[in-house]
Formats: C-alpha cells, sequence, structure tokens
C-alpha cells in the first residue's frame, strides 16, 4: 500500500478503514537463504536493501522482542558525515546520501530534517583538528564550513559568549547533517522489507548458533530451530553476547549511553550542537523536545540505564553552553547499550566461522549509519565481498595495526 | 635567609577570611607539607619512625594524629605530615631524617592550600560541598573527596573545626565554592 | 553506583576512574614466541560478559588505589573488591 | 474579582489575602492555595489549550500527574513555560500566563485543527510531506515545527542558582501520607536516621483532602500532630517540597528541593533548588496512587476532572469547580467525593455508576447502570449527556463533573532499574513486580493497600522490616478499612473523539487505529500514538491506553504487556542538575604561580586545560599580537626570555626500583642515567602509540622527578600508578605528584647562564663546565631558598629550568625581571613557547594526538627493543612499519610570504586534489621572526625520503592552496650547538 497526501485524505473521508499492518507477522520457515539477527534499525535496513537492492527475496530477520526497540528506537537522532579518517568519511558520506533520498526509497517519512550540524571549538589545536576534518570532508565529496566566533554568534545568539569557563572561538559546521524520526526509520525500513517478501519475526530470540565442521548452519530461537545458508548478526550493544555464541571474543566492550528529552518547547535550537569543552550534544525535534546527551556512563554494561554523575555532567555542560535551557525541565532519561570499539570505529566482515557475518562496534554513532550500514552489510552477505566503502572496517585490522582511530583514544573503549 | 616574599595561595599578603552568620572560612598559608610514603618492605619501620616524630602511632586509615608535628593517613602506607611553616618551613629535610631509608619523603608545603572551617553549623556548609557522610566523621578523621571537581582532604578536628586542604592552583575556585556555599546554607 | 573500598569503605564511584577488564592485569611476556599474537589478545580481545565481571577501578579523588570490582553488569551489583596490587600478586605479578 | 467558588472551611489562611494575575487579569487568593485552586475559586476553568488539535482545555487534577492545567509561570528570565498550574504554591504578585494559543486562549486560531483532527491521525505525517522532496525541510517541517512545541523558554539566561548537596540516612521515606508518616514516626522513634520527603509544601498527602477522621482527630489534623512529633525528633530530617526523581544504583536517590518556587524573590545567595544525592540504606516508597479516568466521548473539557480532585479542592482548598457537579464513577470511592462536595453544600446533580448495583445515596440521585455519553460546552462544560440502562438518555446541567475510574498505585520508582509491575486483579491495577531496586520497599496505596488503615498499618511494618526492628508495632489509630468496591471500566463502548492522553490528543480512535496498522506491543502504542510521552509522562493515561488495546486485541492487560516507567518522577529543571558549575564555574580555574604578576604586566591569557596561562605580554603600542610574540621571540633567542612552566605535570619518583620501573614506564632506557642528570623521555600506549612526553631527572640514586605534558598530567600519573600497583606490584616505587609544590620557570637564550648566576647562591657552580647540558641539580637561590635547576631546552636555546616553592614563584618571577633588565630580559607566553618549540621541530599536543607512532614522529630509534617496556610489543605491528607510514617533517612556503595552515593536506605537486592523493597533513604552524617566513610540521606518508620535494598545501575548507617545500622539522640550530653552549 502506497502512502500519500491523497491517500491521508481518502482514508480520513473513509474512517481509516483502509490502513494494513505496516508488517505482517509471519511464523518462522524451516529455512531461509540469509537471517539477519537484529530487528533494529541495522538489521532491518539490512533487510530492505538485502530484497531491494541485492535481490534477496528469501530473507528473515529474527528479534527477541519488538522491532526498533534498541538503539534506533533510544538515541539522539543525529545524522551527519563529518569525519575524518580514510575509512570512515566515504562510508558515512554514502550513508549521508542514502539518507537524502530515505523518504522516497521508502516512501516513509522518516522526517529526515538537514538543519546542519555545529560542532564548536574552544582553542586553538581544536580548531587545527577541525579544519583538518573538513578539509578531509570536502577532499572526500562532503561538505562543510568554517565559522568564526562573530559568525557562530551570528546564527546562535542564545549561546554562552558572555561568561564562558571556555569561550567559543568558532566551529565546524555540516549543513547537510541534521536529524531524523528514528523510530520511523525502523518502522519504514521494516515496511519496505516486509513489502519485498522478507519475513519479520517478532518475539524470537536467538538462544544458539548452530555451527558444524566450522558453518554456521542457522539460529537457534525461542521459537526453534531456523536454518540459513548465511547469518547475520547485527545487534549492536549484544554483539558480544551473540557472537559468544559461536565462542568469538571480540575488541568490543559493552556500555551504556543516557540521553535526555526536555519537555516540549516552541523552537529554540535550529540546529544541532556539540559542545567542545564538555560532553553536551543538542537539537530540537519536531515536536518541541530539546533531545541531548553527552558521555557513556564509562563501565561495561549492559542495563539500559545509567547514574546521576553523568547526567549532572551532561547538564553542567549544557547550562554552561547555553544558559537559556536552564529552566527548561528534563522530562525523561534513558539509556542505550552501546558495542564500544578499540578504535571507536565499527566492524562490517566475515568471521572465522563460514556463514556468519558479523555487523557490529557502532559505539554511539550507529544511527547516522543505519542505511550505509545496511546497505554494506546486504552487500557482503549477497556477494561475499565487503562494499567498497566499508572494506576498512575488517575484524582483523587491530592484529595488523589498521585501526579507524578518529579521536587518538586507543584501545580503551570507553574514551571513544 | 633569602629575601623572596610569599604570596598567599589566594595571592594576597596576608590570609583571607570571609565570615557568614556563625561561620568562619580562613586561608591557612603557615602550615608546612610532607609526604611519607613507606618504603616496600619497610611500612613496620616506617610507621614506627613516624610514631616516634609525630609523637603518636602513626594515623590508620582516614585518621590524623600528633602534635606541634602531626600527621594524616594519605593512601595506602603513605601519610602527610603536618608542622607549623614558620618553624618547619624545611620540614622535608627533617622528616627525611628521621625515616631514614625506611620511606621516601617529598616536601609538599605549596602543593596544598588550606582553609580552615570553624563555627556552627558546619554540616549544612559540608553536605553542599562535598559527599562525606558527616554523620560518620568525628574528630581526628581525614578523608580525601572531591569538591565542584577539586580534590580535597577534608579533616575533622572537632563538630565546629575542618580543615580544608586543596590543590594550590585551584585556590581560588575552591575558596569561591566554600564561602558560596556558606552565604546558601546560612 | 557505589563501591565498597577495602580501606575506605562505602564511596561514591564517581570518585573513581574506569579503566576495564581486569585481564589488563595479565600482561604477557615481551620476549614470549607468539609475543605479538598475545599482546594482540591482551590489548584488544574482551570476553565483555553479560554477568560477573571483575575490572578495574582506580581511586582518583580518593587514595589512589586501583581496585579489581566484581560487578554484574546485567544488575550492577558489586559482590567483592579487592585491591588491585593484592591481586595482581595473587596471579603472579611481581617486578 | 471575587472567590466566588470558595467553600466553608479548608487549609487555607483566609487572614491573609494574596494577588496574582493569570492572562492579565487580577485575582485574589489565600496562603495554601496553588494556583490551581486560586483559578477555581475564581471561576476560571479553562486554561489551557491541548497540543495538537488546541481543544480548550482546563484542570484534570489536584496533584503533579497535571496534564492539561500547564502555564508559563513568571515573566522575564525567569519565565517558567509548562508548569503544572495544580504544584505551584501561591505567592503573592504571581503572574502567569496560558501558552500554546494565538491570539488568545479563548480564540485561539489553530483551533481548527480540531476541524480536521480527522486529518491529523495517529502517525499521518509518516505518511505524507514526502513530496515533493525539497519541501520537507522548507516547508512542512518549519509549520509543523511553529505548531507544535508548548510553552516558550525565555531568550535570556537563567539568573537564579541552584545547588547541589549530598545526603546520607538509614531509612529514606518517599511521600508523607498516612503510610509515609506512619513509617517515619515509627523508623523515627525507634532512633534511626530517618529521611521524610514529600513532593508537596504540606504533609500529609491523601490525609488533606479527607473528611473521615483517624482516631478521634480528623484527618488532616491527625498528619499535623504526626508531622509536629516528628519535627522534634533529631535524627528525623523532613524534607517537604521535595520530590524524589529517581532510584538509582546502590541506593542512591536522587531528589530536587524546590527551597525558592513559593517565595516571590530569592534573598541574595539562596537557591532556587537543590538537587540532593541521598544515599541510603534502605528506602520505602509511600508515594500513593493517582485516580485514573474513565474515557468517553468529549471528555475533555474545562470542568471536567477527576472525582479525588474535586474532592481535594473542595476539602483541602475550600474550594468547588461549579455550583452544580455531577460524577461519573465505577467505584465507591466516586460516591466518597460525591458526599463531601453535599456536604459541603454544592449541588450533586446526579452520580452516574457503571454498575447496576450502585450503593444508593439518599441525599442524591445516583443513576445506576448508567454511561456518560457525551459532553457539551466549547469552553467549559455546560451539560452532560447520559445512558441509562433502559436505553433512554438524560442530560445533566452542571458546570463540572467528577470521574472516578478506580486508582493505580504510584509504582514509578519501583521501574527506574527496570522493574516490571505486576498486574492485581483485585484491583484492576499494576502493583509493584518483585524485582524491586535494591534497599526498596513499598508501602500504602502505592503497593495495593488502598484504605488508610492498611496505608498505616503497611506503613508501619515497612518501617520495622527495614531496619530489622525488634519489638512491636505501634498502636495505629482507628481509621476506615474499607474494602475495595468497583468495577473495572475503562471507555464508554462506541466512543471515537474520547480522550485517553489529554495533552498530547490521543484518542480511542487513535489507539485502535494503531493495532490496527500492527503497533501492537505497549512501546509501538507509545511512541506510534504518542501516548503518554508529554509533560504529565502518562500518569493518568498509559495504563488505560494499555486497557484500551487489550480490549481491541481481545487479550487481558497483563498479556498485552506492562509499562514501565523512567526517571525523573516529575521533570526537572535542568538548571538543578548542573547546580553551580556554570559559567565561569562551568571548571575549576588552575593559576600558575606568577599568575598575578603577570596579570600586572597586561598579559593575555589562555585556557590550557583547567590551566590559565599566559599567551604573550603586549607593550604598549603593540596593536596586533603577532607583533608581541614576534618580539618575545626574537628577544629570547637575541638575549633572554623567562615563561612559567609550572603547568608541565611533575611526579616525585622514588625507591630503590625507580630506574627499572622508569624503564618499564619509557621506551627509551633509565637503568644507566647518571645521578644529577636529565633525559628526555618518551612514554608510549602499550596499543604502541606515543602516550606522552617529557624529562625524568635523576637526583638520586632512588630518585627522580618526571615531567610530563601539561594535557597529559593526571592521565600519566594514573597510568603509572596503573603500573606499579598493578604490573609490577613487588617494586619498591614511591609516587606523588609535585606538580603544584614548585614554581617552575624555564629561562632561555644565550644570556639566560648570566642571568640566573645573578641569583643562584654562589657556592653552585653552574658553568657549562660543572652544569652541562642535562645537567639538573639541588640548589639554593636569593640567599637560601631552596631550589632546582634543571639544564633543559624546549626553545633551542641555552636554556634553564629553575624551581621554586609556589609561595615564592610571584617574588622570583619579579627578581628574574628585575636582575634581567640589564640583559633585556624579556616574559614570554605560550605563543613564542610554541613558535620556538615549531623552529626547533619538537613535537607537541598537535603532534601527539594519539595516532602516531615514534616511528612518525622520528624517534623511531628510541624505542629500546633490549628491555620490556609498554607499548614496544605492539609499535611493531605490520601496518605501523611499513615504508611509507607518515613521517614528521617541516614544511616551508616557497614564496615566503605566504601561510601554512595547520589542518591542511598535502597533496604531490601535480595531479588531482582529492582524498586519494592525499600524502599527509600539516600539524603545526607559526610564523618564525627569526626565519622570517611562515613555517609548519607535517606529518607526511614516507616523509623521511621526501627532503625538498616541492608540495601543495590545501585547505579547500579556507579556501587556500600554498606550494610548500618539504624540510628537515630542526628548522633552527640543527646540530643543537647553541643549547649546549
Amino acid at each position: 500500500m502506497r502512502y500519500s497526501g491523497f491517500r491521508v485524505i481518502k482514508e480520513a473521508l473513509t474512517g481509516h478503514k483502509g490502513w494494513k499492518p505496516v508488517w505482517r507477522d509471519p511464523e518462522p520457515k524451516a529455512q531461509y537463504d540469509i537471517i539477519v539477527i537484529g530487528g533494529g534499525g541495522h538489521g532491518l535496513a539490512t533487510a530492505h536493501y538485502l530484497s531491494k537492492v541485492y535481490g534477496q527475496r528469501n530473507v528473515a530477520v529474527v528479534e527477541k522482542g519488538w522491532i526498533g526497540g534498541g538503539n534506533v528506537g533510544r538515541n539522539t537522532t543525529i545524522v551527519r558525515s563529518n569525519y575524518m579518517l580514510d575509512g570512515n568519511e566515504p562510508f558515512y558520506e554514502f550513508s549521508m546520501k542514502l539518507w537524502e533520498g530515505l523518504e522516497q526509497d521508502l516512501n516513509y517519512n522518516a522526517m529526515m530534517s538537514q538543519r546542519g550540524i555545529l560542532n564548536l571549538f574552544h582553542s586553538d589545536a581544536q580548531r587545527d583538528a577541525y579544519t583538518r576534518r573538513g578539509n578531509a570532508m570536502i577532499l572526500h565529496g562532503a561538505d562543510a564550513e568554517l565559522l568564526d566566533a562573530d559568525q557562530v554568534r551570528k546564527e546562535h545568539p542564545y549561546l554562552n559568549f558572555d561568561d564562558a569557563r571556555f569561550p567559543i572561538m568558532g566551529g565546524l559546521v555540516q549543513r547537510r547533517a541534521g536529524t531524523a524520526r528514528h523510530d520511523a526509520v525502523a518502522w519504514g525500513f521494516a515496511r519496505s522489507a516486509d513489502s519485498h517478501g522478507v519475513d519479520i519475526i517478532q518475539n524470537c530470540e536467538v538462544t544458539g548458533l548452530r555451527i558444524e565442521n566450522g558453518k554456521c548452519l542457522g539460529v537457534e530461537t525461542s521459537k526453534g530451530f531456523i536454518g540459513a545458508n548465511k547469518v547475520g548478526c547485527a545487534v549492536a550493544g549484544n554483539s558480544g553476547r551473540v557472537m559468544g555464541m559461536a565462542g568469538m571474543r571480540l575488541p568490543i566492550e559493552s556500555h551504556v549511553l543516557q540521553a535526555f528529552v526536555s519537555e516540549g518547547l516552541k523552537p529554540v535550537l535550529p540546529s544541532v550542537i556539540t559542545y567542545g569543552a564538555g560532553h553536551f550534544y543538542i537539537s530540537q525535534s519536531d515536536k518541541g523536545g530539546l533531545v541531548f546527551g553527552g558521555d557513556i556512563d564509562g563501565y561495561n554494561t549492559y542495563a539500559q540505564r545509567g547514574n546521576l554523575p553523568v547526567v549532572e555532567d551532561v547538564c553542567e555542560g549544557g547550562v554552561s553552553l547555553m544558559p537559556v535551557i536552564s529552566r527548561a525541565r528534563l522530562l525523561r532519561m534513558w539509556g542505550g547499550v552501546m558495542d564500544m570499539s578499540m578504535d571507536g570505529s565499527p566492524i562490517i566482515d566475515h568471521t572465522p566461522v563460514e556463514g556468519l557475518y558479523f555487523n557490529g562496534g557502532w559505539c554511539y554513532g550507529g544511527f547516522k549509519a543505519t542505511p550505509a550500514s545496511g546497505h554494506c552489510f546486504a552487500h557482503l552477505l549477497a556477494k561475499d565481498e565487503p562494499h567498497p566503502v566499508a572494506t576498512a572496517y575488517r575484524l582483523d585490522r587491530f592484529k595488523t595495526g589498521r585501526m579507524i582511530d578518529e579521536r587518538g583514544a586507543g584501545n580503551q573503549p570507553n574514551l571513544h | 635567609m633569602h629575601d623572596l616574599v610569599a604570596i598567599t595561595a589566594l595571592g594576597g599578603t596576608t590570609p583571607r577570611v570571609d565570615t557568614v552568620a556563625g561561620v568562619t572560612c580562613t586561608e591557612n598559608p603557615s602550615v608546612a607539607l610532607a609526604s611519607v610514603a613507606a618504603r616496600r618492605g619497610q611500612e613496620a619501620k616506617a610507621q614506627a619512625a613516624l610514631a616516634k616524630l609525630i609523637d603518636a602511632s602513626a594515623p590508620d586509615v582516614e585518621q590524623h594524629a600528633g602534635g606541634t608535628i602531626a600527621a594524616f593517613w594519605s593512601g595506602p602506607d603513605q601519610w602527610m605530615v603536618e608542622a607549623p611553616f614558620d618553624s618547619h618551613e624545611d620540614l622535608a629535610l627533617q622528616v627525611k631524617s628521621a625515616v631514614g631509608d625506611t620511606a621516601s619523603v617529598t616536601e609538599q608545603t605549596d602543593a596544598w592550600t588550606r582553609f580552615d572551617l570553624a563555627g556552627d553549623p558546619l554540616a549544612s556548609v559540608l553536605e553542599l560541598l562535598c559527599m562525606l557522610d558527616l554523620r560518620k566523621i568525628s574528630a581526628g578523621s581525614v578523608s580525601r573527596c572531591s569538591i565542584h571537581h577539586v580534590g580535597c582532604f577534608v579533616l575533622c578536628r572537632s563538630s565546629e573545626a575542618f580543615s580544608i586542604y586543596g590543590p594550590r592552583s585551584s585556590a581560588g575556585s575552591l575558596h569561591h565554592a566554600i564561602v558560596t556555599a556558606m552565604r546558601s546554607a546560612l | 553506583m557505589i563501591i565498597n573500598h577495602p580501606l575506605l569503605g562505602p564511596r561514591d564511584a564517581a570518585e573513581f576512574t574506569y579503566l576495564g577488564d581486569a585481564s589488563l592485569i595479565d600482561r604477557p611476556d615481551w620476549q614470549a614466541e607468539d609475543a605479538a599474537e598475545a599482546f594482540y589478545d591482551y590489548a584488544y580481545l574482551r570476553d565483555n560478559p553479560a554477568g560477573e565481571h571483575k575490572e578495574l577501578w582506580y581511586h582518583e579523588a580518593g587514595d589512589r588505589s586501583w581496585l579489581v570490582v566484581t560487578r554484574d553488569t546485567t544488575t550492577h551489583e558489586i559482590s567483592k573488591v579487592e585491591l588491585a596490587r593484592d591481586v595482581a600478586r595473587a596471579r603472579g605479578r611481581s617486578k | 474579582m471575587t472567590q466566588n467558588n470558595r467553600l466553608s472551611g479548608g487549609q487555607i489562611d483566609r487572614d491573609t489575602t494574596l494577588n496574582f494575575r493569570f492572562d492579565n487579569r487580577s485575582f485574589t487568593a489565600h496562603p495554601g492555595d496553588t494556583l490551581a485552586s486560586a483559578l477555581l475559586a475564581n471561576d476560571v476553568r479553562l486554561i489551557g489549550r491541548s497540543f495538537k488539535y488546541h481543544r480548550p482545555r482546563g484542570l484534570l487534577t489536584a496533584g503533579s500527574e497535571e496534564p492539561n492545567g500547564i502555564v508559563e509561570l513568571r515573566t522575564g528570565a525567569r519565565k517558567e513555560p509548562n508548569t503544572r498550574a495544580t504544584t505551584i504554591e501561591m505567592f503573592d504578585g504571581l503572574e502567569a500566563s496560558s501558552q500554546n494559543r494565538w491570539p488568545s486562549l479563548k480564540f485561539d486560531a489553530l483551533g481548527v485543527n480540531d476541524l480536521f483532527s480527522n486529518f491529523l491521525s495517529a502517525g499521518f505525517y509518516y505518511k505524507t510531506f514526502m513530496w515533493p522532496a525539497a519541501f520537507w525541510e522548507k516547508v512542512y517541517e518549519p509549520i509543523i515545527r511553529r505548531a507544535a512545541g508548548l510553552g516558550s523558554l525565555s531568550a535570556e539566561a537563567d539568573p537564579d542558582e541552584y545547588d547541589k548537596g549530598f545526603r546520607h540516612c538509614d531509612l529514606l521515606i518517599i511521600g508523607a501520607g498516612p503510610s509515609g508518616l506512619m513509617a517515619a514516626l515509627t523508623a523515627g522513634r525507634a532512633g534511626a536516621d530517618v529521611i521524610l520527603a514529600d513532593e508537596d509544601f504540606q504533609f500529609g498527602g491523601r490525609l488533606n483532602s479527607e473528611t473521615f477522621s483517624l482516631g478521634e482527630q480528623n484527618a488532616s489534623d491527625w498528619a499535623t500532630q504526626a508531622v509536629a512529633e516528628l519535627s522534634t525528633m533529631p535524627n528525623v530530617r523532613l524534607m517537604p517540597r521535595t520530590t524524589v526523581i529517581g532510584a538509582f544504583d546502590h541506593g542512591i536517590y536522587g531528589a530536587v528541593e524546590r527551597t525558592g518556587d513559593h517565595l516571590p524573590t530569592l534573598p541574595a545567595g539562596k537557591p532556587r533548588q537543590i538537587l540532593w544525592r541521598i544515599y541510603t540504606k534502605k528506602a520505602l516508597l509511600c508515594a500513593g496512587a493517582t485516580e485514573r479516568p474513565i474515557v468517553f466521548e468529549n471528555n475533555d473539557r474545562p470542568g471536567i476532572m477527576m472525582a479525588s480532585a474535586l474532592r481535594t479542592y473542595a476539602n483541602r482548598f475550600a474550594v468547588t469547580t461549579a455550583p452544580r457537579v455531577a460524577i461519573f464513577t465505577n467505584n465507591d470511592d466516586g460516591h466518597r467525593t460525591a458526599a463531601d462536595l453535599h456536604a459541603k453544600g454544592v449541588h450533586i446533580c446526579a452520580v452516574i455508576d457503571v454498575r447496576e448495583d450502585a450503593p444508593v445515596n439518599y441525599d442524591y440521585e445516583v443513576l445506576s447502570g448508567a454511561r456518560v455519553i457525551d459532553t457539551k460546552g466549547r469552553l467549559g462544560l455546560t451539560f452532560v449527556e447520559v445512558a441509562l440502562p433502559d436505553g433512554s438518555t438524560r442530560t445533566l446541567d452542571c458546570g463540572a463533573l467528577g470521574v472516578s475510574g478506580g486508582w493505580n498505585p504510584n509504582v514509578h520508582l519501583t521501574c527506574h532499574q527496570r522493574g516490571r509491575p505486576v498486574w492485581n486483579e483485585a484491583l484492576a491495577a499494576f502493583v509493584p513486580g518483585s524485582n524491586l531496586p535494591v534497599g526498596l520497599s513499598v508501602a500504602g496505596a502505592a503497593n495495593g493497600q488502598m484504605s488508610t488503615h492498611g496505608a498505616l498499618q503497611s506503613g508501619a511494618e515497612g518501617a520495622v522490616a527495614a531496619l530489622d526492628l525488634k519489638g512491636v508495632l505501634p498502636d495505629l489509630p482507628e481509621a476506615e478499612d474499607a474494602p475495595i468496591a468497583q468495577k473495572p471500566f475503562w471507555y464508554v463502548e462506541g466512543c471515537k473523539r474520547a480522550w485517553v492522553d489529554q495533552q498530547n490528543d490521543v484518542t480511542v480512535k487513535d489507539v485502535k487505529l494503531s493495532y490496527q496498522e500492527g503497533f501492537k506491543s505497549v512501546e509501538h502504542l507509545k511512541r506510534y500514538t504518542t501516548l503518554g510521552m508529554a509533560t504529565d509522562q502518562g500518569k493518568t493515561s498509559n495504563i488505560t491506553g494499555l486497557a484500551i488495546m487489550a480490549e481491541v486485541a481481545g487479550k487481558s492487560i497483563p498479556e498485552t504487556g506492562t509499562t514501565i516507567f523512567r526517571p525523573p518522577y516529575t521533570p526537572v529543571p535542568i538548571g538543578a542538575f548542573a547546580g553551580r558549575m556554570k559559567g565561569q564555574e562551568f571548571h575549576p580555574t588552575r593559576l600558575t604561580p606568577s599568575h598575578h604578576w603577570a596579570k600586572e604586566r597586561g598579559a593575555v591569557f589562555v585556557e590550557a586545560g583547567n590551566w590559565l596561562r599566559a599567551q604573550w605580554f603586549p607593550l604598549p603600542g603593540e596593536t596586533h599580537w603577532r607583533e608581541s610574540v614576534d618580539r618575545e621571540v626574537r628577544q629570547t633567542r637575541a638575549s633572554v626570555g623567562v615563561c612559567d612552566c609550572t603547568t608541565l605535570g611533575k611526579i616525585d619518583v622514588q625507591g630503590t626500583d625507580a630506574a627499572e620501573f622508569l624503564n618499564r614506564v619509557y621506551a627509551n632506557a633509565f637503568a644507566k642515567l647518571a645521578v644529577g642528570k636529565t633525559r628526555y623521555g618518551l612514554m608510549l600506549r602499550e596499543d604502541g602509540m606515543v602516550m606522552d612526553d617529557g624529562t625524568a631527572a635523576r637526583l638520586a640514586e632512588d630518585h627522580f622527578v618526571v615531567t610530563t605534558t601539561t594535557a597529559n598530567a593526571v592521565g600519566v600519573y594514573r597510568h603509572m600508578e596503573f603500573v606499579r600497583q598493578c604490573l609490577f606490584p613487588d617494586m619498591d616505587v614511591q609516587l606523588i605528584s609535585t606538580t603544584e609544590s614548585w614554581a617552575q620557570y624555564a629561562v632561555a637564550g644565550p644570556n639566560s647562564r648570566k642571568l640566573l648566576q645573578k641569583i643562584v647562591d654562589p657556592e653552585f657552580d653552574i658553568s657549562n663546565e660543572a652544569f652541562p647540558f642535562m645537567a639538573c641539580s639541588n640548589i639554593t637561590v636569593c640567599g637560601g631558598l631552596r631550589a632546582r635547576l634543571f639544564r633543559i631546552s624546549f626553545s633551542g636555546e641555552l636554556a634553564f629550568e629553575i624551581a621554586v616553592p609556589a609561595r615564592y614563584g610571584d617574588a622570583l618571577m619579579r627578581r628574574l625581571m628585575a636582575e634581567g633588565e640589564e640583559f633585556d630580559v624579556v616574559p614570554y607566553g605560550t605563543e613564542a613557547l610554541g613558535v620556538m618549540r615549531i623552529e626547533k621541530g619538537h613535537a607537541a599536543g598537535n603532534e601527539l594526538n594519539g595516532t602516531t607512532t615514534a616511528l612518525n614522529l622520528g624517534m623511531g630509534k628510541m624505542v629500546s627493543k633490549k628491555k620490556d617496556s609498554i607499548g614496544s610489543v605492539l609499535s611493531e605491528r605490520e601496518a605501523l612499519v611499513e615504508p611509507d607510514v607518515l613521517r614528521l617533517v617541516g614544511i616551508k612556503p616557497v614564496s615566503p610570504d605566504e601561510k601554512i595552515t595547520p589542518g591542511g593536506h598535502l597533496m604531490n605537486i601535480a595531479g588531482p586534489v582529492d582524498a586519494a592523493n592525499d600524502q599527509g597533513y600539516a600539524t603545526s604552524a607559526a610564523y618564525s621572526p627569526i626565519l622570517n617566513s611562515s613555517i609548519g610540521l607535517a606529518l607526511l606518508k614516507d616523509g623521511a625520503n621526501r627532503m625538498g620535494e616541492k608540495m601543495r598545501l590545501v585547505s579547500p575548507l579556507t579556501d587556500l592552496t600554498v606550494e610548500v617545500e618539504i624540510v628537515s622539522a630542526h628548522f633552527v640550530d640543527p646540530e643543537g650547538e647553541r643549547l649546549r653552549a
């Protein structure tokens, strides 16, 4: 069923009787060509591209709970491609281009809103690093602008220019960056994949991987064994758990990232802003809520909740940068479990187990990567070779020394 | 005798004093400090030497003890020795000669700035500054804690007298935090 | 969170800095045949368990002790706290 | 205007009259009122507009669960949008205005949305606004954003202050209703350390809203007396106006105390609110219960309220919403409201009870087995239409309708650690599950004990159990112990435009549509319809929505799912979480020993981490910073300059194994360093990247002083403690930071020795022979002041670093300036420091960026392979030693007047400019007044073998392309003759 304004009007006039379920609720078949573990953004995107771009029709997505219940439903919805390193920027720019055409591709309004992102800097060294980054972005075909303090002030007069402990010196802007409606992204991919024949199986928890003679034959689930020629794991946050079933140790730790939303407010914030002197980034949703976050709590955890010190740290940064939000009320806080990798960059690769593929290590940058991650994982699953923009995301890069470390924090995941 | 004139951590030639209601916060530069860390395997000897120096047994975990020369626990097998600055500016040398090879000694006099809080009620001021459980704190106890992101030692001399040691370079921020809390709580 | 420091008693975890898996104590022998492989494994691979986890915390705003904390990563319940130095010795580390 | 809806009695101070304004109209109220009760007293029912359809809305409740009655409180910089009128404690001069309406509350243009509601069904926006693609940002979204949102923020900074504090207790009791007060009395009398917190400004909870008696007293008097007894106990801390917002790990609770919101203006220095971190051994949740609505057609009109709210307004605030009131209920509690209002002289039109066997009351009419099927009144309720069991309908003429659908226990905090509540059939409500936060237990209505007696008893029992108190329970006052008498009833069959979530305009129709479209899990329902996502967090709507979906699905409620709650319990100003750490106090400020002197000299300061450092020292007449910096560099290289380098980390390393310890943490060797000598040290992370660099001076066989970069001082110390305690626990090494102890100044330039000789006491020979390059020693200066002297150089000149106790740093700097006059000594700041280190080719922060190896930085040979040191093994990985890895080089513009941009990328002289041809990047740049040219450092592929090559430095970001020559990084004195002079 195609969505459109006319359809909405027609349904409104006929009592909305015609709306069909956005995706079917099928029982699993005995065997699939490809099973994707994880009905989150990346898993559903993988299914969409597998079915729509790579012509794979015999595909299932298995999800332990309800789709979109993981990090795609608990993030700060920021979309950007302002990366610095060769291994990253082509991938994220590819993702940005997919975002730009996503609504039309999915026939679903994910409210991708290119309101721009501003990364503030507060020292010469930060400016130099952002200059290097901005140049890398442009050299890779993305857009970037460097603003000085006056230009920042013109665009964002409500920032603290008067008694800032770390004065704003300027910022790096990517105008094409922005935000998208996170839940709608999951639903849109699910709807499209479903319409191309993909079985989306909810409340179906993977309890084991059936591996014989080094080959993966399928997944044991709460709904029984489901066979597959290929199994792709896209369960960021729980990668350690699932790949552990295959006896694999990963260059990944699970950490919680908290996020926050304020009460609804009339528009105050035109774009996404990140603070360069504290752990704080913020945007405003179409509903009017200020959506903001900061640093991860910093300890290994699988619990989708955090603690007060980080809440305070984030708000200290927020009020220092934007004194106008002090009286706005924090309405809800939540936590998402992140795959924090050893260099802050993701992994999309086959594993030592034949027929078993891995997609994870997204740290807290997974949302913006959703379309490209799905596209590249689908490419890998369908063709058994990495997509050209994802060749650097190898599992063995730490052994060979080919880390993709934007922050330079090294092998300590909670610093990325 | 050298001819250089010292300034206090807050930058004055005389110590800063602030009073709000019944509580006074006094900057106290007239204290000399030296750290003592027992050498590996010499812990007992080092404690004995320290005990002799302060004329009291070496302070246990989170305790302080002594007279003119006093000491407080600052970490495992580690203490900070306190003495009046005027009479003990070369405290580190005195301590080293007392403990010999049983411990490493390091001058810490100007690593720290000290604020003495006196009056009542101090609890309502301190509970705005640090997460110490003031019910458990009594005369003689010492805690290392963080005050507005500044790492400090808090010494309880009596329920109406506390000393706060903070890093000298952050004296201004620490002083601001203390006086702000006094104005807020009192 | 509250970490029950073996010497100082209960202290807010905010006073501590987290490093990671306590296996970081088991630094490989630099002269071993497989040193390269062993150091790669040591530096980069993690069990990352959902459940009991032994991990290193540093009492940065406290007495500067490194601690090994045994904590459940699904409930955050802490079942054991030890001085890392004692654990290291128990695991055969010396000089 | 007169308070013509005032009744007799109540807990307000009628002797005092307060004035307030709402939407620029003046009214009067009394102490004890909330803004809500005062508005009702003045016959104001219309208070706001809904989020989506802009429907006229009034008050629904009398508490913090209020979805509709939200206003902008105060004005100017203190404006607070979305503030619940029901929780605003009245003060004289209060100003509030309605929000989310234009041009006025009565005539709101966007009320037109209501007419098109059929087109604005749940999730409609996901299905449209997609064509043409470009229109989303340009047209559709701006309209949506302007329409959305509720109140508006002030554009000004918040002028108020917030504090943070820490409290500890044996037992935290959350809620001071009957169960909380009884628990506090029990625990307090037993001598336990108790904190009793309640969000209300008056303790007592529901007791303040009831007319029944406890023992001999009426309910609110008993509460008053209990509070009086508690306030005499030194071991009990009473915290009114304090909302416990969250249950965090290990018994830590967050609480927000509103110390100033009820005051017209804050006293100087006093906070508006305090965020408390409460450390508890045990906690007892006595948060009571929230009445839930029954949903029916047009159930959102001003005047339609929760029945218990009508009762609260009547009994506690002596206010009725209207002279004529009807009640719609499925349980006996609704009748209690009717009886109380009737007793206060309010006309009860009828009690509409869905139960056929409803209790009969002879004082007013009871319509058994009846339902409300519609209501009338655009800006306020006028008529209620009732369907009777016989099929006939009745229209009731009334200004208020009290709705009672039963009670939901306030289980919120029990869910904060992802615990799930469980369904209780008898109550037809969720009660706390078994997986509560450790140390938390629940009593009273929050735990399903709905009678007052049950609350008192479970409160006392809860305290006894939590604290493991010996002895018997205290005597409890006689109190009502009515059983639950209700018939679960969620919504009136056939209703469509019937509001489940009133603030977000989620109707029964929306819930059904979302189910029809496959959004069957509760989380999907919430996210698709936005049910429960409004500022009231669904306190009156979540469970009803769930119940309606269960009916649609033909499943039981527990089968359909549960809904859990996240912190905070009620919304909290962001400023309260920030406390004082904002503005200049965001981070502590660290000042160097020469700061006050530098300030006198008019220095320009720059942040270096938390430090403030002098960046340069402008002289009168110098208009551009470059003039000052060039002068500082020239004068230093020509004669002598002084720079405060106290900020460098200094770590005292002592012990018999100190040398071996440094051998492990540094990549280069230290074991054989002679006493009295200093050596440059390169520190790697275990992954082989450079972590930091500095010097180590050996003052004695068993004593080193190590320096770190300013930025890494804390991290390096932590790392060294890790190596000491976790890797080599038996080494005899002791560490302590001495960064703050010593004021340390670099004295650099050809005349530096001459200058120092004037202050170093004569018994110390610092001639080149006696004190050569890299020497170090304890000395005395200025007639006996202990000091340390190091002959090390960052500038590349003959240079020393001299350290004295920090308190004398100011005096020493002044002395150096005075004694240096004859040499034309110059103080220099971090800019000149940076210029000189680039001229000398020293790597610094921009090069030590966490991704560079020793090889990258031209120090590969320093990594000793003869010993075990951190990082040496992994620094050998294949990709880190490939022939074309980045190498540190110098770059110089071919035409000297051109400028090097740090962050520019290097491209071959010919060929395309793109990422594929990227050869490296410029890390640092400066103008060298010595070479009269802009110069830079860069990391270049295979750089060591490309000396003399011409390349392009491109910075499309700043629109620059400069032709540069690749040269040695050592621009000045490559042979190092000067520093050995």
